[in-house]
């Protein structure tokens, strides 16, 4: 048992481990492919095999895997009847599907994709056949929606594949999705995800409040898997994939999983009335609904296909019964479709692939040019009919045996009625497959001359022909056992064991068997006028109904986007403020605000004034914003004004900034707005404005309110600490700036690494723009002719001469002095910078450019790697990051002076700041040279003293002649 | 006092979100501008009004202002100096590309996907 | 402004103070009344100048005279605006210049070369760029 | 007596700033408004003086210097976008 | 103080300036310098990680200043975990744009690419609320230069759109705050969440003003429904490499809302109450519709990429809003896949982008060289996103949808995650058909003049060094899915420190006045 | 080599100045500290200001700085009464032509300057070529006269100040 228990994990794992082979060995050529591919099934199989007996003399073999513990999915895995006949199937038929495939794809097929698309569909198949636990069952349940869907679109550059594709994996996706939702209730009512747990639950499951949502749930899963009515429509379009393919996804595999899922859910959800109403009414409907399909299909394989459905919808409906006979039945039936339906569809896969055929119309009299091939399927079809002596036979006999004592919606009547039904229809189509294909005249035009195929293609069809025979003939020898281990792992009674047999006597199930084949031969006879009555019947076309549904979806969901997410960011943005303000409120009203502790400072007239000013210019820019130039020169009044209010209520520093800040920031705006429209269009109607200035006004009421109500109010602060510690820990008399330079350095540096960025950004998209599609732009830039002659006037020149060496010095003093008092890094480096802009706009760039000492990137970079070092430079002393240092010291014959390493990384600061704006006023000015402006030689537009010399220079000249 | 530093901000606070509303980058970059005044005083107002009080210490002073919320807001106008650089500049950029300054997307919905 | 102050100190300051406002007054009110924008151009220039001017000399008085200590930094701004005043104003009347006056409504320059804003320098006349 | 004097030279300049302000918005001309800027600038430089007197402190110094200083380069730039379009040429 | 715990931040930072000036004519040295720094802080990171998993909480003090009033970092298995998959992601994408050839269309590619991740290290280190903000800001503005990095005319708009977008974010940032400075004079995360409990009920409103529009700040960059409208364009027009970057940008709004809300704003602070849970959910839940059928409409790769990411970042929100030891930790491992989801797919396409004509249009052009290989990493990287198993998306899923069982609205909840996962397999689906198997059909029609934007790339073919990065994404996802045992056992710890925030508290305010002391002796 | 380091003598004496009014404390170290920036910034800043002009007559620039702020409190007066007594149609203002022979950019400017700071007068805009001032006087009934005052009284002073 325990070299068993690791073997079950082992043989799941194989085709997978295998998928990784064939990609690899196709350049080793086919057969190597072929049969590297078969290995690992193989493998598995003989797995199986060594696991078999333990199952067969009634054991489980179980593994179990830890995986995700925290969640309940693990990888246990269990193998009994149920699994045993399952994997079987899928690994036996998979090996044969293996060998047919070799021969059946062509030379262009890559065939490497095909076989490992083809192992991690029968790992995952494997692996639902085998898992312990639910989660685990729908981690392979979702791998055989994915790898279906690889398979079934392996033709992918044909439009039938890729959409059969598409809706398989739609279908049973959905289908996937749902179930997992069922799982998840069903181990949430059973207490474990665990299979073996969960089964041993049924009584409380079907006492669950919550047993029909998951039963619908779980069931969703099932009946999109196998086709059941009404989510039958993509099995069909399926068949578009490659013969072999088809003849494993829905023969054995794919679509059995459904049927497998309700086997194995069956002794914890079967037996309620839901289950039996829904279960059984589904599966009947199919039956019938699937067969008739089938009887008018033209295409071979869409006619099996259907008859699948059917045949599915039969299965599912033994099992909907609930009686554990129904579903020692539906077991037994799975294995003789499963052996009669691969069979006819690699008979068909042959017929197409020696006829370039499918179309049964354009077919027949096949039998004597095809003699083996017409053999084989004739034996398979007569099963699939339920003709005696073979295995379909007997199923159908048991399936009708059941059916007879069925008391289903009021009697058994009805059910007696449909269920022949659809045998007759079935035995119809059965038929009519044979006889039209093989029988019958032999013809001339046939699109390609047919003859049976080599051996390698023949075998496995002739071999499942063999066991439908065998099964027929000996069913107790050759399918009891496993029949009886399979069921029992359903029904969960190991006693009772089924008698299989060909003959039961006359029965009703016999009687109905007859009427339904002669009623079936009855049809196919008139098979032609019900053909043109089926024809001219208008039906709903479920492919197309489908197809409308996914596209209106498609196109409702576009539309959605398109309306949503219009890359309108005022709507955004007016959204995000109106939910702010919402929320906002919300938030508040859920507490209160503490009585107020603060009065009210007075107003002076001054500052009533300053207020006027404020608010007349804030309501200046919004009613004249449309002229941008004077738009500028407002909020230049209202930096004005907002400085004036930092120095009246104790801030000096801000005062300081602010003003220099906005210099910049207007020299900024100005140079961009040269090469931006000069006024904005009144674009938004009335409305919008109205509606954007009620969003406007409310937010900034909100935000006034929130900003009195705290006004009002005390709390005590943690800036006391700083205060009391600025000059004992800090150095520093300026609070303010020793909390930016040292108790909240990290801010700082984060600070100046923001400007930094910004300097490069700035540089990164000038040089993006200037070798984009807007130098052009800016190369047909023309300049207004009435713009004033006067580009370096004397005068600015000689005074900026003056003035920047001053600025200079301010900018060192305001360095300097910052640690005591207002000033600090920051604004020294916007004063040197402004000293350097007004050097800039006296003499212009081109002169000016060419005296520059230092290389502004370099600047940056040296002013960021400063700031950094010195933080980084107290690891020396041990200390963390920023960690500062100071003393006062006295060189003769200088003043005492202190030296704090604070004013060192505001040194950085510095350098970054004046590394950074320069640097973004020079990438911006550079736009004017595209744009045609003459980089300057001279400082001045023309220097006066030359006049003087040009009159000499004339004079020269007129003396010499 | 309170009265007039918060109405101060609610009528900047108003202009700025009126501006970013329109339909060009350079009211919404003057609405940006307006806005980050507004934030800078809101900011700074959360240490409280104080007159004559600057938190720079000397021998005679008895009472500080809060310097905590200066030094942030210090540290916010130059952060949102940075900014508005780069919005001017990117607001500038994709003009000369696109050929005008609206800030939203236009509707040119380019071919249908065939799905 | 409960200092203990001597008579004069304070005449003095208060005299410097009150001329400096009321020469602020004085340009504000030109600045409003005047016909046109050359001649408010004169007002403010001059007459606020003056008014800042008194302004500092009595602030200068005052931290002499009254707190004690010596004080220079208001010599400092009236450097910087003795230094940018006249540049802003001639900037201030190019501006006017180019927006709203043509060459032909000034006297002419009576040299070769008409007046800067319209005329571009010796040398660089055919100059695209300009 | 002083206060008497700043307070007067308060009420001279304040009024200067609303006219200036007054003269910002009317016009007529881009001259005017500029000039009603500089002017504001000006006017702004004397009120934190006389601020400084009233406080008895010179902390606020360095901001009328600077005041000083930027309104000049502002009002140029002003100008010069006027006159060139560019700035920085 | 362990000095490495600020290594992470500091580390890029000077290597960015080094980058951008001395080796700024190099590209080749630039790549060097970019990856081993990326290398160093994948070590750095890990070495954290490793620190941190024995469950200490690790303060590092700037500047020596006691804790409320300096700023300190807290490294804690939270913030370790997600600067170790930063730097592991940092590292992927660091390597795609230098063999991609991204890092060659703009100027300053690495150094911006350094910056950013020190702003995002930093963000996730600090314990302190305006340092929040700052690291923000370092890491939008690095973000708004590598969104319009190499420029072109769409990327400039949405870039423009994403620059305004934030601004109006961080002036909210702002002013939350100021109030919270305002209403509880602190700003040190631990000593808020004293100061916060102090607050009587009924004198609570404004410092719940405070912590609602904090939540708006981060919702709006965890891309939450309203705000979650700048997202789907600027990811989709941002370059690749980039795009994939900011996978873990999302999550740093995500980060710290469940940062500040365990901490700080917890149901168990009486002034707050359940504020953060009443609209996260319901929040969420509206985003993965959104994302959603934003894929299902979408006719370009890219939205459609963008808008599964909005999708899958909602699923993170909506593990998160359950705000419980254990939904917390299937978020953290949500998270984590979400994260390596998204960068796969941005890069994946990109490698399918830059070989095929007609852009990022839906629609069948010849099909590229390596289609087969692309379609399989394209296919996994979908399936990755799309929850579908076997990667640990589907695993995330059940984790989120299993933790939320008890939740109110547990069956909306599902039926939301369910149906949103159903919309996004079917749009992938389409795309991935139209992408890689309709391309491979003889009936194409010419390609027109579709978005000539890009020109079209030479058909070079994908080396080892250009796979690498997607693959070692999708690598990360596998081994997300196969060790999801002991990284959920890692999450669940992570997440019950998270949940008991006492030592958190402790450790950063505890020894205040030992540091005080030391101080007051240095001088 | 002397005149590298002192590119500007003035300048660097201007600056000492300018430090000590800006630490506003006059002692030894300052003036010491005042003088090092005195020189090193000068250097720093030379190549923006080169041809430097030199002052001939240092004392009669001093005195024409004394004409000058004597001119301004005058013009102040003299425009405010303007100003506030004058009907607006009474104000005769007049462009005024100021022929230079002047030729150093430097002598121009502060002669620009003095006219825009004294009496009734505005220094607008120089001849393309520099060899004339436009002048706007705000109240005038004789252009000429202001033309010759200026030239008088202020051009002629700056021409032997700066030679
Ligand atoms: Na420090
Ligand atoms: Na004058």
């Amino acid at each position: 048992m325990v070299s068993a228990s690791g073997l079950l994990p082992v043989m799941v794992l194989l085709p997978f481990i295998g998928a990784l082979v064939p990609g690899l060995m196709i350049r080793a050529g086919r057969n190597a492919c072929a049969t590297f591919t078969a290995i690992p099934t193989l493998l598995a199989l003989i797995l199986l095999g060594v696991m078999a007996p333990d199952v067969m003399n009634g054991g489980t073999v179980t593994a179990r895997i830890d995986w995700l513990p925290g969640l309940g999915l693990n990888a246990n895995f269990m193998l009994d009847g149920l699994g045993l006949l399952f994997a079987g199937m899928i690994l036996g038929v998979g090996l044969l599907i293996i060998l047919y495939a070799r021969f059946y794809l062509s030379g262009d097929d890559p065939m490497g994709q095909f076989y490992t698309y083809l192992l991690l569909f029968q790992g995952a198949m494997l692996g639902i056949s085998v898992s312990d636990n639910i989660l685990l069952l729908l981690v392979f349940w979702e791998l055989t929606s994915l790898s279906s869907f690889l398979l079934i679109g392996y033709w992918k550059h044909l439009p039938e594949g890729r959409q059969g594709a598409r809706m398989a994996l739609t279908v049973t996706g959905a289908g996937g999705l749902a179930m997992i939702a069922g799982m998840l209730i069903l181990g949430n009512i059973a207490g474990s995800y665990d299979l073996s747990v969960i089964l041993q639950h049924g009584d409380e499951i079907r006492a669950s409040e919550y047993y029909l949502p998951a039963l619908i749930l779980i069931l969703l899963g099932a009946f999109t898997k196998s086709a059941q009515f009404p989510f039958h429509f993509w099995l069909p379009h399926a068949m578009a994939a490659p013969t072999p393919v088809s003849a494993y996804l829905h023969s054995a595999t794919m679509v059995k999983a459904g049927v497998f899922l309700m086997a194995r859910m069956w002794p914890v959800l079967a037996g309620t009335e839901a289950w039996f109403y829904i279960v059984s009414t589904v599966g009947l409907i199919t039956m019938v609904l699937g067969a008739l399909i089938a009887l008018f299909k033209d295409d071979l394989k869409a006619l099996l296909a259907f008859s699948t459905v059917s045949h599915l919808g039969l299965l599912t409906m033994l099992l909907g019964f609930g009686t554990p006979m129904a579903a020692t039945v539906a077991v037994f039936h799975i294995i003789n479709h499963l052996t009669f339906k691969a069979t006819l569809f690699m008979c068909a896969g042959i017929v197409d692939h020696e006829t370039h055929t499918r179309d049964i119309k354009r077919l027949g009299g096949l039998a004597s040019l095809m003699p083996i091939t017409a053999l084989i399927a004739v034996v398979a079809a007569l099963s699939m009919a339920g003709i005696p002596p073979l295995n379909g036979f007997m199923s159908k006999e048991m399936m009708l045996e059941e059916v007879a004592h069925t008391h289903w919606w009021g009697g058994t009547w009805p059910i007696i009625i449909v269920a022949t039904v659809g045998a007759m229809l079935s035995v119809a189509y059965c038929f009519r497959f044979i006889g039209h294909t093989f029988f019958g005249p032999v013809r001339d035009d046939y699109p390609h001359h047919p003859h049976d195929p080599p051996a390698g293609m023949l075998a496995a069809p002739a071999f499942l022909a063999v066991m439908v025979v065998a099964i027929g003939l000996f069913p107790s020898l050759i399918a009891g056992p496993i029949v009886d281990v399979a069921s029992a792992a359903v029904t969960g009674d190991t006693a009772e064991h089924v008698h299989l047999k060909l003959w039961h006597g006359v029965t009703p199930a016999l009687i109905m068997s007859i009427v339904a084949t002669l009623g079936g031969a009855f049809l196919l006879w008139l098979h032609r006028p019900l053909d043109r009555v089926w024809l001219s019947t208008p039906r709903p076309e479920a492919k197309a109904i489908f197809e409308r549904l996914v596209a209106v979806v498609e196109r409702a969901s576009l539309r959605f986007t398109e309306i949503t997410h219009n890359g309108a960011i005022s709507r955004y943005l007016a959204i995000f403020t109106v939910a702010t303000i919402v929320l906002g409120f919300a938030a508040y009203s859920g507490g209160g605000m503490a009585p107020p502790t603060r009065g009210l400072l007075p107003v002076p007239p001054l500052v009533a004034v300053g207020f006027v000013l404020l608010m007349v210019a804030t309501a200046a820019i919004v009613t004249m914003h449309r002229n941008r130039f004077r738009a500028l020169m407002l909020t230049s009044v209202i930096g004005l004004m907002v400085s004036a209010g930092f120095v009246y209520l104790s801030a000096p520093d801000l005062a300081l900034t602010q003003i220099t800040v906005d210099t910049v920031t207007v020299l900024l705006m100005l140079v961009a707005l040269h090469f931006l429209p000069k006024d904005t269009p009144s674009e938004s109607p009335t409305i919008l404005k109205v509606r954007d200035g009620a969003i406007a006004v409310a937010a900034g009421a909100a935000v006034a309110l929130l900003a009195y109500s705290f006004l009002l109010r005390d709390v005590s602060t943690i800036s006391d600490y700083h205060l009391a510690n600025s000059y004992k820990g800090g150095g520093g008399t300026n609070v303010v700036n020793v909390i930016l330079v040292d108790f909240r350095g990290y801010d700082t540096y984060g600070e100046i690494i923001v400007l930094g960025i910004a300097g490069l950004t700035l540089y990164a998209l000038m040089e993006a723009l200037l070798n984009g599609p807007a130098s052009r732009t800016l190369r047909n830039w023309t300049f207004p002719p009435d713009r004033s002659q006067d580009r370096h006037p004397v005068m600015m020149v000689v005074a900026t001469r003056v003035m920047m060496p001053i600025a200079v010095l301010v900018g060192v003093y305001i360095f300097l002095r910052g640690h005591n008092l207002p000033g600090g890094g920051f604004v020294a480096g916007l004063v040197m910078s402004i000293a350097l802009l007004m050097q800039y706009m006296a003499s212009g760039f081109g002169w000016t450019q060419e005296r520059k000492r230092f290389e502004y990137h370099s600047m940056i970079g040296w002013g960021v790697v400063v700031a950094g070092l010195t933080g980084a430079g107290a690891w020396l002393a041990g200390a963390p990051f920023l960690t500062s240092a100071f003393g006062y010291f006295t060189i003769p014959p200088f003043e005492e002076f202190e030296l704090a390493t604070a004013m060192l990384f505001d040194l950085g600061v510095f350098l970054t700041v004046l590394g950074a704006v320069m640097l973004m006023l020079y990438s911006l000015s550079r736009l004017a040279r595209y744009a045609g402006e003459t980089v300057n030689l001279e400082p001045m537009d023309y220097d006066p003293s030359r006049r003087f010399e040009a009159a000499a220079e004339v004079n020269d000249k007129k003396d010499g002649h | 006092m309170e009265l007039v530093v918060a109405t101060s901000i609610g009528g900047l606070t108003a202009a700025g979100i009126y501006l970013i509303l329109r339909l060009r980058a350079f009211p919404v970059i003057l609405g940006v501008t307006l806005l980050s005044y507004a934030t800078n005083v809101f900011v700074f107002a959360s240490g409280r009004l104080a007159v004559g009080l600057p938190p720079v210490l000397t021998d005679d002073a008895t009472a500080y202002t809060d310097p905590l919320p200066q030094a942030l807001v210090l540290t916010a106008i130059v952060i949102s100096f940075g900014m508005t650089a780069v919005l001017v500049l990117i607001a500038l950029g994709a003009f000369l590309e696109n050929g005008n300054d609206r800030v939203n997307v236009e509707d040119e919905r380019a071919g249908e996907g065939d799905a | 402004m409960d200092h203990d102050l001597t008579l004069l100190p304070e005449i003095l300051v208060s005299v410097f103070l009150v001329i400096g406002g009321l020469f602020g007054l004085v340009g504000s009110i030109g600045f409003l009344r005047l016909r046109d924008t050359m001649q408010r151009l004169h007002a403010p220039t001059k007459a606020t100048t003056l008014g800042v001017g008194g302004v500092l000399i009595g602030s200068m008085l005052y931290f002499v005279m009254v707190e004690g200590r010596v004080s220079f930094h208001e010599l400092l701004i009236t450097l910087f605006l003795f230094l940018t005043a006249p540049i802003t104003a001639n900037f201030i009347a190019k501006t006017h210049m180019q927006a709203k006056l043509q060459e032909k409504d000034l006297p002419p320059s009576g040299g070769k070369y008409g007046w800067a804003v319209y005329d571009a320098p010796p040398g660089e006349e055919n100059d695209p760029g300009r | 007596m002083i206060t008497y004097a700043i307070v007067f030279a308060f009420a001279c300049f304040g009024f200067g700033l609303l006219g200036t302000l007054w003269r910002m918005l009317a016009g007529p001309t881009v001259a005017d408004r500029i000039l009603a800027l500089d002017t504001m600038v000006i006017n702004f430089i004397a009120l934190i003086i006389l601020y400084g007197i009233w406080q008895g402190t010179a902390i606020y110094f360095e901001a009328s210097m600077l005041i000083a200083m930027v309104g000049f380069v502002s009002t140029v730039a002003f100008c010069r976008f006027i006159l060139r379009g560019d700035i920085i040429e | 103080m362990n000095h490495w715990i600020i290594a992470p931040v500091v580390l890029p930072a000077l290597l960015a300036p080094l980058i951008a000036y001395v080796m700024r004519y190099d590209i080749t040295l630039q790549r060097v310098a970019s990856i081993t720094g990326a290398v160093l802080l994948c070590a750095i990171a890990f070495g954290l990680f490793m620190l941190s998993a024995d469950g200490s909480v690790h303060v590092y003090r700037l500047g020596h200043w006691p804790a409320p009033f300096g700023i300190v970092l807290v490294l804690d298995r939270l913030s370790a975990l997600l600067i170790l998959l930063t730097s592991v992601l940092g590292l992927i994408v660091v390597i795609h744009s230098a063999a991609s050839g991204w890092d060659q269309r703009g100027r300053h590619f690495h150094a911006l690419m350094q910056f950013q991740l020190m702003g995002i290290c930093g963000a996730f280190l600090t314990g302190d609320a305006f340092n929040l903000f700052v690291l923000f800001e370092i890491l939008l503005i690095a973000s708004y230069a590598l969104t319009i990095h190499g420029g072109g005319k769409a990327r400039l708009k949405a870039g423009l759109q994403y620059v305004i977008m934030n601004l109006a974010g961080s002036s909210l940032f702002l002013i939350a705050l100021g109030t919270i400075y305002a209403t509880t004079g602190t700003l040190n995360i631990a000593d808020l969440s004293l100061k916060v409990r102090e607050i009587p009920v009924e004198e609570a409103g404004l410092v719940r003003v405070a912590a609602m529009l904090l939540m708006i700040v981060f919702g709006v960059k965890a891309a939450l429904f309203p705000v979650q409208f700048w997202l789907p364009g600027t990811y989709a027009m941002a370059p690749a490499p980039v795009a994939a970057l900011f996978a873990i940008m999302t999550k740093v709004g995500a980060y710290a809302i469940l940062r500040m809300h365990t901490i700080v704003f917890g149901p168990d602070a009486a002034p707050i109450g359940s504020l953060s849970q009443d609209w996260l959910m319901p929040a969420a839940l509206i985003t993965i519709a959104v994302g959603a059928i934003g894929v299902m409409g979408a006719r370009r790769l890219m939205p459609l990429i963008a808008f599964s990411v909005l999708g899958s970042t909602a699923t993170l929100m909506l593990a998160i809003s359950g705000f419980s030891p254990h939904t917390t930790a299937t978020a953290l491992y949500y998270l984590v896949h979400s994260t390596f989801a998204a960068a796969a797919m941005f890069l994946i396409a990109d490698l399918l982008l830059s070989r095929r004509e007609g852009g990022d249009l839906l629609k069948a052009v010849p099909a590229t060289v390596q289609n087969g290989f692309i379609a399989a990493l394209f296919f996994a990287g979908a399936i990755a996103i799309a929850g579908m198993p076997p990667l640990s998306g589907f695993l995330g899923k059940l984790l989120v949808l299993d933790a939320l069982r008890f939740a109110d609205y547990a069956w909306l909840v599902w039926a939301v995650v369910l149906a949103g996962s159903l919309l996004t397999i079917v749009g992938f689906v389409r795309a991935g058909s139209v992408l890689f198997w309709k391309s491979t059909s003889a009936e194409l029609m010419p390609p027109e003049e579709e978005t000539p934007e890009e020109e079209t790339p030479p058909a070079n073919r994908i080396g080892p060094a250009l796979a690498a990065p997607s693959v070692a994404s999708l690598a990360c996802l596998a081994l997300l899915t196969v060790f999801a045992g002991p990284v959920m056992r890692h999450m669940e710890s992570t997440a019950a420190q998270l949940y008991d925030p006492g030592d958190y508290v402790a450790a950063v305010l505890e020894d205040q006045h030992d540091t005080k002391k030391l101080k007051e002796e240095e001088h | 080599m002397l005149s590298r380091l002192f590119p500007h003598p003035v300048l660097s004496l201007t600056l000492t100045i300018v430090w000590l009014a800006l630490v506003n404390k006059v002692t030894l170290g300052n003036l010491f500290l005042g003088a090092v920036f005195g020189v090193t910034i000068p250097v720093l800043t030379a190549p923006y200001w080169p041809n430097r002009p030199t002052l001939r007559a240092p004392l009669m620039a001093l005195e024409y700085v004394f004409i000058v702020l004597w001119d301004i409190i005058v013009a102040n007066v003299v425009v405010a009464a303007i100003v506030l007594f004058k009907r607006n149609d009474a104000i005769h203002s007049r462009w005024v032509v100021v022929p230079l022979d002047l030729t150093s950019a430097e002598a121009i400017t502060v002669l620009a300057g003095t006219v825009t700071m004294t009496p009734g007068t505005v220094s607008t805009t120089l001849a393309a070529d520099g060899s004339a001032l436009l002048v706007h006087a705000l109240h005038t009934d004789d252009p000429d006269e202001v033309r010759d005052h200026i030239k008088s009284r202020y051009e002629r002073r700056l021409k032997e100040i700066f030679g």
